[in-house]
């Protein structure tokens, strides 16, 4: 790669810290950067300096596993109001897993990925998150996978008394020879 | 090791023409059928000898190439209606094709500047579960509503039944064995007689009646069974047939 | 919420264009912020004047109807190094039926295979898969095929502002302006 000007390094390492999901340490931007440990240590702190003396959206903080950009805490209001729409809505892939799994639970994730055609790991964890449904025991079977269920939090949020309130779909399984 | 010539991978039977056009320099709208043709066909067999797997649609390109080929040989009929219809160039459709492939070809060839272009721009992965705990929200479900629920369920089985048809044409789930072992055992509850209709009541598909109807014909043959009816179209009525001496109550396929 | 200072808006626009994962319109910054559209619009130049300005390791882009932070194209190969990266290159097959639902939108797939002069199921299903395109509708007549066209994801994957920007190819990038 080729030399760089100061200013050019600075620039980058605003560029890793950007795109990084996990605090960075001196020594792994040491290492990409090309540079010793001390001058990328002067480059965050002038980093540091000019989201503080320019008032940004974010800022750089040391945290114990390294450096990373936050966005300033009084702006959480703001930042709440974008956010919470888009976590209270759930999305189609958590919609179709939740079907699946109040209508036929218990039931594997296999079986849900086998029913959607894609895999619905990251559905399940949402929906995990959020409490609308829990593991509820392991198939018999080979690897005795998780068996997932719906919770008392999804009857109280759908306004269900039991699940047998749940309405049936338009459509039944035996009608669709899948059962 | 064999010695092997590149050949050079063509998306489809218009990009072997486009390329060949383009190699020999030629003019799109005054195509020499017979050279082009002879070109693409050589391609074709150096293909077949390299064991490259062209789809059935190069083989239809060839066929109309050779039609086009042959229509050109042929005199120019003479066009006896009234209307002053012009004399059409067999070419004509073929061209009109490969200029609209080619038009898209080379917008396919910018989008592949603009992908190369932004693969290089990183944007933040926002991690929605980390931020779902910084705010939690006091209704996990939004405006969701059990109907919807209902609903989405009733499309995924829509989908499923979509995706089955397309990929098991048919699925033995239910064998003529199993339908066999059915039918003898329900014999032995109704001695008296069992009716057909009753034994596909419960049958979900059409597969499955026609299962158990080949299970029917299977045990007549083997002698198993024997059935009456008392008109057509009325009920058939399925028998156990009496046992002979020494003979025992297996069943079995040859 | 308080009466806010010009350069505070300016902060908190930063702020939630850097926790956003969709490209931002200025109509939801409006909303968040209690702004007009028309001064958010001056706040978004003035941003990204300061980006350009100071050489930072992102800049902000139009892009899918928003705005959204990227990191500077030349600092690809440093961010390689942190983040993996994306996804595989579109073949050619797929590029080829891109363009056409791009400007041709909706299509159905036989008008696609009549104009590639092949069969393009698995390029149509790479491109449902990347959500790069999307079922539209279905259209009039005998079996009622299903229409495709160009999803916002298409726009953020090609750094296109909106559809009026797909790029002719009679003219090369620079000349349109838009590298």
């Amino acid at each position: 790669m080729p030399t760089l000007f100061p200013d050019e390094t600075k620039s980058i390492i605003e560029a890793l810290l950007f795109v990084a999901n996990e605090p960075l340490t001196i020594k792994t931007i040491a290492e990409i950067t090309e540079r010793s440990e001390d001058e990328v240590e002067a480059f965050l702190k002038a980093i540091k300096a000019d989201c503080e003396r320019e008032m940004k959206g974010f800022c750089l903080i040391e945290v114990a596993e390294g450096y990373s950009f936050v966005t300033r805490s009084e702006y959480a209001p703001y930042i709440e109001k974008l956010v919470k729409p888009r976590l209270n809505a759930l999305t189609q892939a958590a919609l179709e897993t939740l079907a699946i799994i109040a209508y036929r639970q218990p039931v594997t994730k296999s079986e849900i990925d086998q029913i959607r055609g894609v895999n619905s790991d990251s559905a399940i964890n949402t929906l995990l998150d959020r409490t609308l449904i829990e593991e509820t025991g392991r198939k018999e079977g080979p690897g005795r996978p998780i068996l997932y269920g719906t919770t008392q939090d999804f009857l109280k949020y759908f306004g269900l008394k039991d699940l047998k309130q749940l309405p049936l779909p338009e459509k039944t399984l035996a009608e669709k020879g899948i059962d | 090791m064999t010695y092997q010539v590149r050949l050079p991978i063509f998306e489809g039977p218009m990009d072997l023409l486009l390329h060949l056009i383009e190699e020999n320099e030629i003019d799109i709208y005054n195509i020499p059928i017979a050279l082009i043709t002879q070109q693409y066909l050589d391609y074709l067999d150096r293909a077949g000898q390299m064991d490259l797997e062209l789809t059935s649609e190069f083989i239809v390109m060839a066929c109309t190439l050779l039609s086009i080929k042959a229509r050109m040989l042929l005199p120019t009929p003479i066009i006896e209606t009234a209307d002053d219809e012009q004399e059409l160039d067999p070419r004509e459709e073929l061209v009109q094709r490969l200029l609209e492939y080619k038009e898209y070809k080379e917008k396919a060839k910018v989008f592949q500047e603009l992908e190369e272009r932004q693969s290089r721009c990183f944007w933040r992965e926002i991690d929605d579960a980390q931020l779902l705990k910084k705010f939690p929200p006091p209704n996990p479900i939004g405006t969701v509503t059990w109907e919807d629920l209902a609903h989405v369920f009733s499309n995924i089985l829509e989908k499923v039944e979509k995706r089955e048809q397309i990929i098991s044409l048919s699925r033995e789930e239910i064998t003529v064995r199993d339908k066999t072992e059915y039918i003898m055992a329900m014999l032995q509850e109704k001695p008296q007689g069992l009716s057909f209709y009753q034994l596909i009541a419960t049958a979900v598909s059409k597969e499955e009646v026609i299962v158990t109807f080949l299970a029917l014909l299977e045990l007549v043959k083997l002698g198993k069974v024997f059935v009456r009816q008392k008109n057509l179209f009325k009920d058939i009525y399925i028998f156990m047939m009496p046992l002979e001496e020494g003979q025992s109550n297996a069943y079995s396929f040859s």
